[in-house]
């Protein structure tokens, strides 16, 4: 009953945060904790619904062979029979955006409740909580969109409202240039999603997911394989930049400039999962170009193994989560592009919760030490802050991939469909990959909460309000996982794209092989970070490879090579067109005024004053006008000639 | 039609003018409150038409006819339709928060908004008028308020205010100089074929049609010129940055907010109308240029250091687009045209509205000596970045939908040319993020600290515009299901012409 | 034994215009202007008595026309007189050439 | 045949109302003169009302030499009010010459002038006309004869008009001797009938310059800036008006009534003509720094636009002239007379001298920039309607005359606009107000009121002038 209401109205999910957003925006801004209520049990409400139609979904399997599709007419051009353009907004619910739209509220929800905490005497506190729900929204309402077009058009507010957290601090320049380079740096990628857009709706000339998936199914009707490769190359680059694949991640670590709820909101659950997301509903588009599917499948390996490389040697405890993300990122991507919507999806769930609880863990640390980042000058943590620190370390062992924890099943789903699709050497990358993400999260782990602790550090633990959620979402971080194992894997049955592939017997190979490697890599963080307490040999193996350490340690340089870029060729460009209107353009303008006045002069010095040139002015002008006459004239000049004759 | 509402729409202002010039030149606060009560009526009326207008109907509504010239075949015709109805309602829009915008005048404030009000009847009448002499006469009467409120009230920055404003003048006289010269060649080529003289735009409309090719060729190309220069089309666009720059807050939201879309609209209703296969023939022409406008001033933008010239820079870019889509001549194109001249109109009037308060306030546009206003002026601020993020496209505000519409049907009529177009967004959210990050974030500057935030009736543009932007976002089909009533019929025309009469 | 025709009156009036002419442009003396215009109205009377005779011999249009234009010019030498005279109260001077403060 | 003369009564009552103000100017004690300006309105007032009672009607007296029509009598309206506005513009300005009355008595001869060139049928009231006119306006142009520049201005337009009279005659009597009749219409089917010759053409072209000169069109127009500038103002304006407006009357009346036979060798000359005093008028006001030299050359660039409407030598082209001419008379009267006014207050011409003069009588600024603009044609000026009546005419066979013509006109904006810069943006020197009179007030907003009525609602006048032009081809 209440189910079927939340099935149909499942717009609501996302119009509650909404609304708490004007309200706290017209009203509420004066009183923070009304805001804060108010936010908080908008985003509450809105978890409950999408709890109970996220139920819905997944009790009865027919939405998952026809997905639940109601909209309604938001824009119509043209007339029938001409080209015309109908574009709807509506709802489409299926396990995927059933799961999602529950895995975004339900964080979203704890997220904010720690907000309270954590931003609590912040004079912006309520504009504060009027963006995270304005964020929750929009995220939603990408989740729910029925229509490529509304997709986008969420898409594109999720990211004014990661431009306005992100810059959340507008008095730190950090601030500033950080939301304004996630912005632009999106705004790049929207660029090619946007074309593959409108290359969509003037092929397809409809932009309703479903429909369009059909068309695609037999694109062959509508337009040719290239311009299909083409379509999907084009829509692949939107998710390269918000999902922080390489090259365009670079704006993801600098993101951190953020209140620290706001990373764990824009990195664990929404925001960067958007990318994933959009090429998970679109997965029938790629599905009919190979060479798409293999470019998804190798950027997420690459980016998985390259940001792991960098996060190995960052200092800056939220930096070394933020690319963590980018490589686990990496994975989702991989994931789909060998085609297993059901392993792509199932990290997505089980990183939202552990990276969300560890985002939420490090803010917690961070309000301890009053914002000192730096892992080297923590340690010991654990004894003082002991709720955050044994959290974290669940987290710890989930991303690590520890069994039975949750990222162990969702990561191991992953390398097995990369196994069996063949593709060894993304395999060995992603297990690379695996070994390095357990030895860089350690080596965090041990750095931060063990080891002796630092005289001038004054820990204290967090208010409830910041410890509740750590608690829940590590319970989450140790569970969710259990929904994919191999032994009763209820995940693929939900979600999956084609039919249901769901590999019969167990491959106890990869997955062994995937618990050991992370094992060794704690064990080798282990070794260098906690067993010997002067860290002699880390700082032999950072001089040993001094290059390689330098080019890990600066991003390999990227964001200088696009500073560079940016302030030669466009600043410089723009220069250049400026120059070129001010004296070309404007010059001929000014040119021809300039002409005028001077013909003007000119002719008036012929004006003497004196009687008699004006006398003579005039007889040459009837001279003159007499020989226009004759040669003016039609018959004339012969006439003349004849008459003096 | 028994209440002649258009009239009154048109009048309004006027007979506030009227009044004003026996109101004692030092009741400022009278006179301010005369003139906004004459353009709230007008608004009030637009709004009623335009949710009177039965789109079903479609076609010309409210009309009113009278003779005119008997022997030029003028007829004094008011009427709206679907493409006209938009523009007006943004005359009205634009002209009442400008009242408020230029609330703080303190100089000759009698004599400001007498001219202001003649000037937005002036561009009220060119929207309603749907006889081309009549459209002429409204046409060029904006021309002279502008220049004399530049030069008395106006601001000298890199250029004189003097120069700016001449050129402005001039630039654009000139160009409807070679408008007329058109319109008056096509007007006796209209008698012949007619029979009888007639200027209404649906006569022109019926004769130009059957004109020779050759003759709608070099026809078009006039009136593309004319119309053209007044809608900044590059590269004949160079007044407008300045002009802006120099001309007071009310004149630059006026001038960019509607004075230039008379262009566009003159150029949909008139010349692609009219000469379909000149349009026709045209049209590759004006993709470039729109094109070269897009990329061009975009980057031009992205060099300014004063505020008024990026958003000077910006308006030549987006009109770029107008310039794109109406080269589609298709409905979806002809769209977006209108929609995005709708578009641009409310953004560049919020943003320049906005802009002139910062000068107000901190006598200052130049960037680099500004920072982190929005500390000090928060609403200030707001209004700044939702103007500026409906001028990088941002869903869910006013100019998506269209700018969307035009890539579309763009895209589709001219592939990789359009591409081009469309990567302007990405420098226009670079330019726009910048000015109004530089400007607004950052260190608050102590400098600054005394400054107030805009308040009270400061705060109507504000509201105004805003509302209509954040509406327009939300739900677009209330302005395109309006277009696209008025644009369907007038393409239908186009297209049978340019079918009937193959000679391309 | 030439007999005279309306040719050479024609050519004659015509020499006396140019002369008259050349006279406007290069005298100085603001009277000898005036003198030299009046060569050239008598230029036009002689043509058209001459015309009057020849080609409307038996009407008196020409001769009528020729009487109005002598009156006009008496009047016209009249009034240009009296300037002439006020101007040189004015300069002491009636040299065309002094008479240029009004230009550009 | 027997004559009649009630067809002459119009100029008759103007020849009586000036004798009747010489003699009262010269009887009347120095204490009652001021009255004379007024009895002049009146009286000329009275003659108009006349002249429109002759609307309609159409005849001829001594065999064709004197015409009556609409066409005349319409030309005669205009000469008429624009005597009448010059007067009331110009009585505070003789009352500073002390009362010298035999102003209004010329300046009624000057009128009456006109009337006989509007309605010339032959070659010897055309001259008649012409010369009553040119004399008259010699005697009001040196009319400050203790003014080293009036008197200036005043030999060298005696010395360059009879000049340029005797030119024209020349050109009359070829004609005459050609054709063997003075009678404009009849000369007009003999030159139909016979082939052209050499004299024809030279006399056309004597005929050009003729009547060039009288309308100051290049390169005829040398005279006109020095004689505007050293003139009184209100002769000045009289000038510009009338006698250019006569010329014009005449001038059509000779080369469309007369001369159509050979149209085709006349009518490129008259185009180019028309193109080359656009451009220079237009151009050469540019830097002007005074006053009456700018508007003396902007109406050198308006002869210029007038001659478009000769081109073609129709009936619309007539009515184009007749039209612009009509409301080019006011806008000219306009300015001029603000002109007038400001030198008997500030006893300046200087174009910087005008400086806030928006603040110190807004009607003045108003007023110049009005006439101004309707001279650029900027709508919903009646300059506008005008050049489109003009330029529909030649749009098809003459587009670049159009071009120059349009183009040239937008230029012309640019020197008017500065002027508008000078009147309202600066600040004036002295803020004290202007008071304006009220004869000259009643000028300045009746040129003003016309200039825009015609320009929004141009109907009934273009229905008159249809008229007018339509009993040019009755004769």
């Amino acid at each position: 009953m209440l189910v079927e209401f939340a099935l149909h109205h499942a717009w609501l999910v996302p119009l509650l945060p909404a609304l708490a957003f004007l309200i706290i925006v017209f009203l509420a801004r004066p009183w923070p904790k009304l805001s804060a209520f108010i936010s908080v049990g908008g985003m509450a409400t809105a978890c409950f619904f999408a709890t109970l139609a996220a139920y819905g979904v997944f009790t009865n399997h027919q939405y998952t062979e026809h997905p639940l599709v109601y909209a309604a007419r938001w824009l119509t051009l043209g007339l029938p029979g001409m080209p015309e353009l109908q574009i709807n907004v509506g709802v489409q619910l299926d396990p995927t955006s059933a799961m999602m739209l529950f895995m975004v509220s339900f964080i979203a929800t704890f997220i904010q409740l720690y907000s309270v905490g954590y931003m609590k005497g912040d004079p912006g506190f309520s504009v504060f909580f009027s963006y995270l729900s304005l964020f929750a929204a929009s995220m939603l309402l990408l989740v729910i969109s029925s229509n490529l077009l509304q997709m986008f058009i969420a898409w594109e507010l999720v990211g004014l409202c990661s431009y306005l957290l992100i810059g959340f601090y507008s008095h730190k320049i950090s601030a500033r240039e950080a939301a304004k380079k996630a912005f632009v740096t999106c705004r790049v990628a929207d660029f090619g999603l946007l074309l593959g857009i409108l290359g969509l709706v003037i092929t397809f000339g409809t932009l309703d997911l479903v429909e369009l998936s059909e068309r695609v199914a037999n694109f062959r009707e509508y337009t040719t394989f290239g311009t299909m490769t083409l379509l999907a190359i084009l829509v692949f680059i939107g998710p390269i930049a918000k999902s922080g694949q390489f090259p365009l991640h670079v704006w993801l670590p600098d993101a951190m400039e953020g209140p620290t709820p706001v990373s764990a909101l824009i990195h664990a659950a929404t925001m960067v999962v958007a990318g994933v997301y959009l090429v998970g509903r679109m997965l029938f588009l790629f599905h009919e170009v190979p060479v798409a599917m293999d470019l998804v499948a190798i950027t997420g390996a690459f980016t998985a193994l390259f940001a792991a490389t960098i996060a190995i040697t960052q200092r800056e405890i939220k930096r070394i989560l933020a690319y963590s993300t980018v490589s686990q990122l990496g994975y989702m991507m991989l994931a789909l592009g060998v085609g297993s919507l059901t392993a792509g999806m199932f990290h997505m769930w089980t990183h939202a919760f552990f990276k969300a609880l560890m985002f939420l863990g490090a803010g917690s640390v961070l309000h301890a030490l009053h914002h000192k980042a730096d892992v080297w000058e923590m340690g010991g943590l654990v004894k003082k802050m002991p709720i955050t620190s044994w959290t974290f370390v669940i987290g710890g062992l989930a991303i690590a991939g520890i069994p039975p924890f949750a990222g162990f099943w969702s990561k191991d789903e992953i390398l097995v469909v990369t196994l069996n699709g063949g593709h060894y050497i993304l395999y060995a990358m992603a297990a690379f990959t695996a070994f390095l993400t357990a030895f860089y999260m350690w080596r965090l782990i041990f750095l931060a909460f063990y080891g002796e602790e630092k005289p001038e550090n004054h820990p204290h633990e967090s208010p409830w309000t910041m410890c509740v959620p750590l608690i829940v979402l590590a319970a989450g971080a140790m569970t969710v996982g259990l929904l994919g194992t191999p032994w009763n894997n209820i995940w693929a049955e939900w979600i999956f794209f084609g039919e249901a592939h769901h590999s019969g017997e167990i491959a106890w190979g990869a997955m062994i092989s995937s618990a050991v490697i992370a094992v060794a890599g704690i064990y080798l963080a282990y070794t260098l970070y906690l067993k010997d307490k002067e860290k002699v040999k880390v700082k032999a193996l950072a001089e040993r490879y001094k290059s390689l350490y330098n080019l890990s340690f600066n991003k390999y340089y990227i964001d200088e090579m696009y500073l560079w870029f940016n302030h030669t060729m466009v600043d410089g460009s723009a220069k250049l067109f400026y120059l070129f209107d001010i004296y070309v353009v404007d010059g001929i303008v000014n040119g021809l005024g300039g002409f005028g006045k001077l013909s003007g002069e000119g002719l008036r010095v012929l004006q003497t004053g004196r009687l008699q040139n004006y006398a003579l002015v005039f007889f040459l002008g009837v001279l003159a006008i007499a020989v226009l006459m004759v040669f003016a004239g039609p018959s004339t000049a012969s006439l003349v000639l004849g008459g003096v004759m | 039609m028994s209440f002649p509402v258009l009239p009154v729409i048109l009048l309004a202002p006027l007979a506030a003018a009227l009044v004003l010039v026996f109101v004692p030149k030092d009741e400022h606060k009278l006179i301010k409150s005369v003139a906004a009560i004459g353009t709230f009526v007008s608004m009030a009326l637009s709004f009623y038409v335009y949710f009177g207008y039965d789109q079903t109907l479609g076609g010309l509504q409210y009309v009113i006819r009278h003779d005119w010239i008997q022997d030029l075949g003028v007829t004094f015709f008011l009427a709206v339709d679907g493409i006209s109805l938009p523009m007006l309602l943004l005359t009205n829009l634009i002209g009442f928060s400008a009242i408020f915008a230029s609330w703080n005048i303190g100089t000759r404030p009698r004599e400001f908004f007498i001219l202001l009000l003649v000037l937005i009847t002036g561009v009220m009448g060119t929207f309603i008028a749907h006889d081309l002499f009549i459209f002429l006469l409204f046409y060029e009467v904006v021309v002279i308020p502008i220049y004399i409120m530049v030069v008395i009230w106006g601001s000298s920055k890199r250029v004189t205010k003097e120069y700016a404003a001449m050129k402005l003048t001039i630039y654009l006289l000139i160009g409807s100089g070679f408008l007329l010269v058109g319109v008056i060649a096509l007007f006796t080529k209209s008698i012949s074929i007619l029979g009888a003289p007639d200027m209404s735009f649906s006569a022109l409309a019926i004769a130009g049609s059957q004109l020779s090719a050759f003759d709608q060729k070099w026809l078009f190309a006039l009136l593309l010129f004319g119309f053209g220069s007044l809608i900044s089309m590059w590269p004949f666009h160079s007044w407008s940055p300045d002009g802006y720059a120099g001309a007071p807050t009310a004149v630059s939201m006026i001038h960019a907010g509607v004075l230039k879309k008379i262009g566009g609209y003159g150029l949909i209703k008139v010349a692609v109308v009219t000469l379909p296969v000149g349009a026709h023939f045209w049209a590759p022409w004006m993709a470039v240029l729109g094109i070269a406008g897009v990329a061009y001033a975009a980057f031009g933008a992205l060099a300014q250091k004063d505020l008024k010239y990026v958003v000077g820079y910006s308006s030549v870019s987006h009109m770029g687009y107008v310039m794109i889509a109406v080269a589609c001549l298709d409905v979806i194109g002809l769209n977006g045209a209108v929609a995005n001249m709708f578009a641009h109109g409310v953004m560049a009037a919020l943003f320049f509205s906005m802009i002139g308060f910062i000068y107000e306030k901190t006598h200052t546009r130049w960037i680099p000596d500004m920072g982190g206003l929005a500390h000090q002026t928060p609403k200030l601020a707001v209004g700044f970045m939702m103007a500026a993020m409906a001028s990088l496209g941002l869903p869910g505000l006013i100019s998506f939908m269209p700018e969307f519409t035009i890539f579309v049907s763009a895209f589709d009529n001219y592939g990789g040319l359009a591409v081009i177009g469309i990567a302007g967004i990405i420098i226009t959210a670079l330019y726009v993020l910048r000015a109004g990050a530089n400007t607004l974030f950052g260190p608050p500057r102590t400098e600054y600290d005394h400054l107030e935030d805009i308040k009270g009736v400061e705060l109507v543009p504000l509201v105004v515009l805003g509302t209509v932007l954040v509406v327009g976002g939300l739900l677009p089909s209330l302005l395109f299901d309006m277009i696209n009533s008025g644009v369907v019929p007038l393409h239908a025309e186009i297209s049978n012409v340019l079918q009937l009469g193959g000679n391309l | 034994m030439l007999t005279i025709s309306l040719t050479h009156y024609v050519v004659l009036s015509a020499i006396l215009f140019s002369i008259g002419l050349f006279g406007v442009l290069s005298k100085k003396n603001a009277i000898s202007v005036l003198i030299c215009i009046e060569l050239m109205l008598n230029a036009v009377n002689i043509n058209l008595i001459a015309f009057s005779k020849y080609i409307t011999p038996n009407e008196f249009i020409g001769q009528i026309f020729a009487i109005f234009v002598i009156t006009v010019a008496a009047a016209e030498v009249g009034v240009g007189l009296a300037i002439i005279i006020a101007i040189y109260r004015n300069k002491l001077s009636v040299n065309l050439d002094e008479f240029d403060w009004l230009k550009w | 045949m027997p004559f009649d003369t009630s067809l002459l009564s119009i100029e008759m009552l103007t020849a009586a109302l000036g004798l009747a103000v010489l003699i009262l100017g010269i009887i009347s004690p120095a204490s009652a003169k001021k009255g004379l300006g007024w009895i002049t309105v009146i009286g000329l007032l009275g003659v108009s009302g006349a002249a429109i009672g002759f609307w309609g009607t159409q005849g001829s007296v001594y065999s064709g030499m004197y015409l009556v029509d609409n066409y005349a009598t319409f030309w005669k309206l205009t000469f008429l009010v624009a005597a009448v506005l010059v007067v009331l513009g110009s009585m505070r300005y003789v009352d500073n010459l002390g009362g010298q009355t035999e102003y209004y008595s010329t300046l009624i001869f000057a009128t009456l002038g006109m009337m006989v060139m509007a309605s010339a049928g032959d070659f010897i009231t055309l001259f008649m006309g012409l010369e009553l006119m040119t004399i008259s306006f010699i005697i009001l142009v040196c009319f400050r004869k203790n003014e080293s520049k009036s008197v200036e201005a005043g030999i060298k337009y005696i010395l360059l008009a009879s000049m340029s009279s005797a030119v024209l005659l020349y050109g009359l009597s070829l004609i005459y001797g050609l054709t063997g009749s003075i009678n404009i219409y009849e000369v007009g089917r003999i030159v139909a009938m016979n082939p052209v010759s050499p004299a024809l053409i030279l006399g056309v072209v004597m005929l050009l310059a003729g009547f060039g000169f009288k309308i100051s069109a290049v390169p005829f127009h040398m005279w006109s800036p020095d004689v505007y500038e050293g003139a009184p103002t209100p002769v000045t304006a009289f000038l510009a008006v009338g006698s250019k407006a006569a010329s014009l009357a005449i001038l059509l009346r000779v080369f469309v009534a007369a001369l159509p036979g050979i149209w085709e060798h006349w009518a490129m000359v008259v185009a180019i003509l028309a193109g080359v005093t656009i451009i220079v008028g237009n151009l050469v006001a540019i830097p002007q720094d005074n006053i009456k030299r700018l508007l003396a050359y902007s109406s050198i660039a308006q002869a210029g636009y007038i001659l478009v409407g000769l081109v073609t030598a129709t009936e619309a082209g007539i009515k184009g002239v007749m039209f612009y001419a009509f409301l080019y008379v006011f806008a000219t009267l306009g300015a001029f007379t603000v002109a007038t006014y400001f030198y008997n207050i500030t006893g300046s011409d200087k174009i910087k001298d005008y400086a806030g003069l928006s603040q110190r009588s807004p009607l003045m600024a108003v007023v110049m920039l009005v006439a101004m603009l309707s001279m650029a044609g900027i709508p919903p000026l009646a300059g506008f309607v005008g050049k489109f009546y003009l330029f529909t005419t030649i749009v098809d066979n003459y587009l670049w005359l159009a071009f120059i013509g349009l183009i040239m006109s937008m230029v012309s904006v640019y020197y008017y606009l500065r002027v508008a810069l000078v009147m309202y943006r600066d600040e004036p020197a002295d803020s004290t107000p202007i008071k304006v009179s009220s004869p000259v007030a009643i000028t300045l907003v009746v040129t003003m009121l016309v200039t825009l009525i015609i320009g929004v609602y141009p109907g009934p006048l273009s229905e008159v002038v249809n008229a007018a032009a339509h009993s040019f081809f009755l004769q």
